[in-house]
């Protein structure tokens, strides 16, 4: 890292410009979405010039630490491994999860559907997810390799279902959609999203799980030794989320609002 | 079908951009075939030379990068080459990042590994040239860098020329992995395509249906010159080639 | 270096090597046979067939691995027909998709490549085979196949080669193997360097060890072409 | 012996394209015939070699060998034989010998000869190999069996293309230019070998440049001259002062001595 | 003119390994001499040759072409030219044609006869072209000089070797089996040329299996064996009377009539 103090003036973002609503790319060759939109609120206020550059998802955060750009915004959960790498900013969003099943299967509608419940990390013992692990037992459950929902399954499922691993979540809804799983596990905004594109073939079942057993919710990734970056970016997330910039966009792109409860 | 609409050349239409993807993996595969032929050419010189440390190290290049999965390659070099390059700016007195671009990164990383199979091609065409033809030029009297000049090369690029088609068949397709760049290239822009508009089938069979276009065009390219080149070589003979 | 680091990747990877390698030689086998009938398909002068086996070749030698096998995996679980037919709990399994996908490809190439050792046959063996009363399978199995092999050998072993890497797309259908272990831990780790230089070694000694093993099959039916033995001179 | 007849064409035809190579060829051999072909390059006699053993299929003709009629079909034009079972059989029976050897290059030469008996003729493998040590012992190269092809020079593998065709008892032996491309020691030693063959009675069609095979060993010579038989004769009838003026120009480079 | 040597080898040895090729050959040519080299398959004479124009570096012996001595490194058991200039020198002007004719395949025949007076002597290519079509027109086969050697038959790319030979106007033609694997209508086509060169008082070394051009042609026969030269004289001397007995056994085949 660089042992001098950089003036920002200008900064690259990048997004992978397929996670579609949070970020995704428009026919032109554009790219649109939450994201995008919530950066050129930030960029502004931080009165930095931004440039977005789209990238791929894997190897994302080794090319930032490689200098490639200087700030990843793609639905990125602040974790306790990518604080071992990188430096996160504020969260700009919090987002729970939910599972997703069939809509004709016999697991939908399972009790609680439609419901919120809030989880601490490490927390056991919750009626809701005994219930459904009495509902779940024996099925296959697909998630996302690698993420926070994917430690979560492991953790509270593991010994009852079969879990599979995907490297995409679009690969994983085409394949609950075909029947060779159950039950998936997601972020409920990126589901809401997908059961759209499913034609309504997919639904929710059982709660939706919020609270800080996801961590603080979606952050800017940013380079450790970029520290005045990072300042410069969290006071603009705190005077978006106070005047409510985040909550119209989220409502414009999610039906919902995703800012984080402080 | 409505979702067709999406393929087309309007505002709601991808073709556009999915033809200028088709076009940035040609370029790139172009580029790094390129640099694979120069490569290849260096190191198919060394496994030929019958110096045993050029013969070895020519066979450590050979047995590496046509050993290690194309995928892994790539992220060497594209973070491997960035931090070299990085540290080269800071040698002369740069201070910050420096990256490789991704499009040098790709055509790099693809270049080197279509020079492993290129140096084999090169190698095999070589050997192919007949003893008789090497010895009725030297019978004449002709020194080595003009037997090389008037009799090697011109048959070993007559000779490579199958082998050099399918080694363009390859890169094309090793190309597709350059999309961890972030290079949008016709794989990476069918990926965000399907991921944007959560179309996976249309556009995968899309970018399928692209790639077998540049196959094809590709394909009557590397034939043309083979009859091109195989003018001297009776009709059943060229068959063999 | 981190070594306690490589120590424990280079166990987790090693465990997915099983996979890796059941996935190449069940791919491999398939393929070969598979390559045999597209192959006698494509020389078989019938114009509907050898028609059929060149489409054949041409896409699968001319589209990327990765939408073959995406489309074999997600795809074919769109169409009901299949969905409810005597095939889906075969191709329900992860791993006969990737399989499937897999040989569908190298048969292709495999067909070319064994094309190519029939074609080298010299026309003039084939003919003293037939002077003293060979057709048919017989002129195949006695004369043809032996010779066609050993030409087409050096190119063969360079798809397998190639094939051994393939393997590594697997884990798009859910196959965990030796590259999608790596990339799902250096997703945990971010240690790309490390974990990718491990992963390496693992892929370069297999493919060392095919590639000798090949040149040893190479060499065991190349007796006739070898120099004179000593004993033989005498 | 002589009297049985081995092998008889009738009104062979063959074109390539609108090329007639063959214009209508007749000819018997009995038991014991040792037959010289000779012609000019191009004049057909390689042609007329294969399409006695079906190598090509002749347009029009017939071709009996050892008695037994070769099936044709005729239909649209084109000709083949009614029977590839057929043509397997009669195949075994005709032994060629081709002018490049073209021996297996992937078997020893022990293993070419016992090709065909073994695995055409079914017979029992240990009487296959004994014989073929023995006809390899007769040619002059039992110690080579166990070599390869391309080990041996050229009068060996020729000698070793003639073992693999006796090996096949075959009724009627077809010889394509046996002895070109030899040195004349190694042309000695072939033509010794074909010599003491004669001199065993099997049935001989030889196409040879070897005037001195023509006129010393073979009972008959025939002159082929484009697509057709100019003349034929013994070699006495046809060397001396019979001879067409045709064949006497043919001749005339060996005649002459230069 | 005769009376120039033009040729001159002395004592020249050449090993493979441990087998001694060649035993210590020595020759003379003079200008307008045309020498048959005859022996056995193995016996060396294409190794001698190839020892001469230095395509094979003789052990042991001197050479001399045109007057002009070769200069040899003796080096740790080793030897080798001394200089690459003068065995490029010396090789342009001894011109080779090889048994298996050996032309560049992807050039036409006029491309092969000019490459070496234009890129090796860098004569005007105008000039170059004017000479080669004179050339292809004497060995008779001008029509074909856009054709490549592949589309030739044997007969025409022997011609077109020694055409290409020719152009580099050498002091020595060395000719190694000129006329084997032509049939013997070509062997006549070929043999006219080469007589034709004698007569214009070329000097020849001919390695070659046809008694009739050693016998008729030649000034002079060598009879190699095992790596001597056994027997040389005049033609008449050799094959008359004066033979010794090896090369009588040699000549048998031809001299009997079988
Ligand atoms: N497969 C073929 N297709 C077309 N023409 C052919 C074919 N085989 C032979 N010919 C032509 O048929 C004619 C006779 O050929 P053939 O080989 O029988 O001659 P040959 O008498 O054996 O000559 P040679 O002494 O040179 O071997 C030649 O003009 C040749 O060009
Ligand atoms: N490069 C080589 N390495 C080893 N041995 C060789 C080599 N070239 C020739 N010989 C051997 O040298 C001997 C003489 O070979 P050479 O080719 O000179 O014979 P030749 O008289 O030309 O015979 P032919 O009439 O068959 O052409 C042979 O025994 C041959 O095996
Ligand atoms: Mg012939
Ligand atoms: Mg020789």
């Amino acid at each position: 890292p660089p042992a001098f103090s950089k003036d920002w003036t200008k900064a690259t973002i990048t997004l992978e410009g397929a996670y579609a609503p949070w970020n995704l790319t428009n026919a032109d060759g554009t790219l649109g979405g939450f994201e995008p939109e919530l950066a050129k609120v930030l960029c502004e206020r931080a009165k930095i010039e931004c440039t977005l550059v789209a990238s791929d998802w894997d190897g994302m955060i080794p090319a930032l630490n490689a200098g490639k750009f200087d700030v990843i915004m793609d639905a990125l959960s602040i974790t306790e491994e990518r604080r071992q790498v990188i430096d996160f900013t504020i969260p700009y969003a919090a987002t729970p999860a939910a599972f997703a099943t069939a809509k004709d299967s016999p697991l939908a509608n399972a009790a609680g559907t439609g419901a919120t419940i809030k989880m601490t990390p490490g927390q056991t013992g919750v009626k809701e997810i005994e219930a459904l692990k009495e509902l779940f037992k024996g099925k296959t459950i697909g998630i996302q390799a690698a993420t926070v929902y994917a430690k979560f399954v492991y953790d509270n499922f593991g010994d009852i279902a079969e879990i599979r691993e995907y490297k995409t979540g679009a690969d994983r809804d085409l394949d609950l959609q075909n029947g060779r799983i159950d039950l998936g596990f997601d972020d409920a905004v990126y589901f809401a999203n997908a059961f759209q594109a499913a034609n309504g073939a997919l639904a929710f079942t059982g709660p939706e799980i919020a609270g800080s057993i996801w961590g603080e919710g979606e952050g800017l990734g940013i380079r450790k030794a970029d520290t005045e970056l990072r300042d410069k970016f969290n006071a603009a997330i705190k005077s978006a989320l106070a005047d409510g910039t985040v909550k119209t966009l989220s409502m414009k792109w999610f039906k919902m609002d995703v800012s984080p409860q402080q | 079908m409505a979702s067709l609409e999406l393929l087309g050349f309007g505002s709601t239409g991808w073709g556009a951009l999915l033809i200028v993807a088709a076009l940035m993996t040609l370029a790139v595969t172009a580029t790094a075939l390129a640099i694979g032929a120069v490569l290849g050419a260096i190191v198919a010189a060394a496994k030929l030379s019958g110096n045993p440390f050029l013969v070895a190290l020519g066979n450590v290049y050979t047995t590496v990068f046509r050993g290690v999965p194309e995928l892994l390659i790539i992220y060497l070099i594209y973070f491997g080459g960035s931090s070299a390059v990085t540290s080269i700016g800071k040698a002369m007195g740069y201070e910050g990042f420096l990256g490789l671009p991704s499009f040098a990164a790709g055509a790099l990383a693809v270049g080197i590994i279509s020079g492993s199979y290129q140096a084999e091609v090169f190698r095999g065409a070589f050997l192919a040239i007949s003893k008789g033809e090497l010895e009725a030029a030297s019978a004449i009297g002709m020194h080595r860098g003009m037997r090389f000049r008037r009799i090697i090369m011109p048959q070993v690029l007559r000779l490579a020329i199958p082998g050099l088609g399918n080694v363009w068949q390859l890169s094309l397709k090793d190309s597709a992995l350059i999309s961890v760049t972030g290079l949008a290239e016709l794989m990476r822009t069918s990926q965000v395509a399907a991921g944007s508009t959560r179309q996976y089938f249309l556009f995968f069979i899309a970018g399928g249906c692209l790639y077998l276009i540049l196959t094809s065009l590709s394909d009557r390219v590397f034939n043309g010159a083979e009859r091109r080149a195989n003018r001297s070589m009776p009709a059943s003979a060229m068959g063999q080639a | 270096m981190d070594f306690t680091f490589l120590a424990s990747t280079m166990v987790t990877l090693l465990k997915a090597v099983p996979t890796t390698l059941i996935l190449f030689s069940l791919s491999i086998f398939f393929g070969g046979l598979l390559a045999l009938v597209i192959v006698w398909m494509r020389v078989s002068g019938n114009p509907v067939l050898s028609g059929f086996a060149k489409g054949y070749i041409f896409v699968f030698r001319g589209s990327p691995l990765l939408i073959q096998m995406f489309l074999v995996f997600y795809g074919l679980g769109q169409f009901g027909v299949i969905r409810y037919s005597f095939l889906w709990p075969f191709l329900r399994e992860p791993m006969v998709c990737a399989i499937l996908s897999l040989a569908l490809c190298t048969a292709g190439y495999t067909a070319e490549i064994f094309r190519g050792g029939i074609r080298a046959v010299s026309p003039k063996e084939i003919e003293a085979a037939r002077s003293i009363g060979m057709s048919g399978f017989l002129l195949v199995r006695r004369i043809l196949a032996p010779i066609a092999f050993r030409h087409a050998l050096p190119a063969y072993s360079t798809e397998i080669v190639l094939m051994m890497k393939s393997t590594a797309l697997a884990s798009l259908v859910t196959v965990w193997e030796v590259t999608g272990v790596a990339q799902r831990l250096i997703s945990q780790t971010y240690r790309t360097m490390e974990v990718f230089l491990c992963a390496a070694i693992i892929y370069l000694v297999l493919n060392f060890i095919i590639l000798q093993g090949m040149a040893l099959l190479e060499y065991s039916l190349s007796r006739h072409r070898r120099a004179i033995p000593q004993a033989l001179k005498a | 012996m002589p009297g049985v007849t081995r092998l008889s064409v009738r009104n062979i035809r063959k074109s390539f394209g609108t090329h007639e190579v063959l214009r209508g060829i007749s000819l018997d051999a009995q038991d014991g015939d040792v037959i010289s072909l000779l012609g000019a390059s191009g004049s057909g006699k390689s042609t007329f070699l294969r399409c006695i053993n079906l190598l090509e299929t002749a347009s029009d003709g017939e071709i009996w060998v050892d008695g037994e009629h070769i099936e044709m079909i005729h239909k649209k034009g084109k000709t083949r034989p009614a029977s590839q079972k057929q043509v397997d059989h009669i195949r075994s029976e005709l032994g060629m010998v081709f002018q490049s050897f073209n021996l297996w290059s992937h078997m020893t030469i022990l293993q070419n000869v016992i090709e065909g008996p073994i695995h055409v003729l079914k017979r029992p493998r240990a009487e296959c190999i004994a014989e073929a040590e023995a006809l390899l012992e007769k040619v002059g190269i039992a110690d080579k069996r166990h070599a390869y092809p391309a080990h041996l020079s050229g009068g060996q593998q020729q000698r070793a293309a003639i073992a693999r065709a006796l090996a096949m008892k075959p009724k009627v032996m077809l010889f394509d230019e046996p002895t070109s491309a030899l040195d004349p020691e190694l042309v000695g030693e072939v033509l010794r070998v074909m010599r003491a063959l004669a001199e065993e009675g099997m049935t001989m069609l030889v196409v040879t440049h070897e005037m001195s095979f023509a006129l010393n060993v073979s009972n008959r010579v025939v002159f082929m001259r484009e697509g057709l038989i100019e003349s034929s004769g013994t070699p006495d009838e046809m060397f001396a002062g019979g001879a067409t003026p045709a064949f006497r120009q043919f001749i005339g480079h060996f005649g002459t001595g230069q």
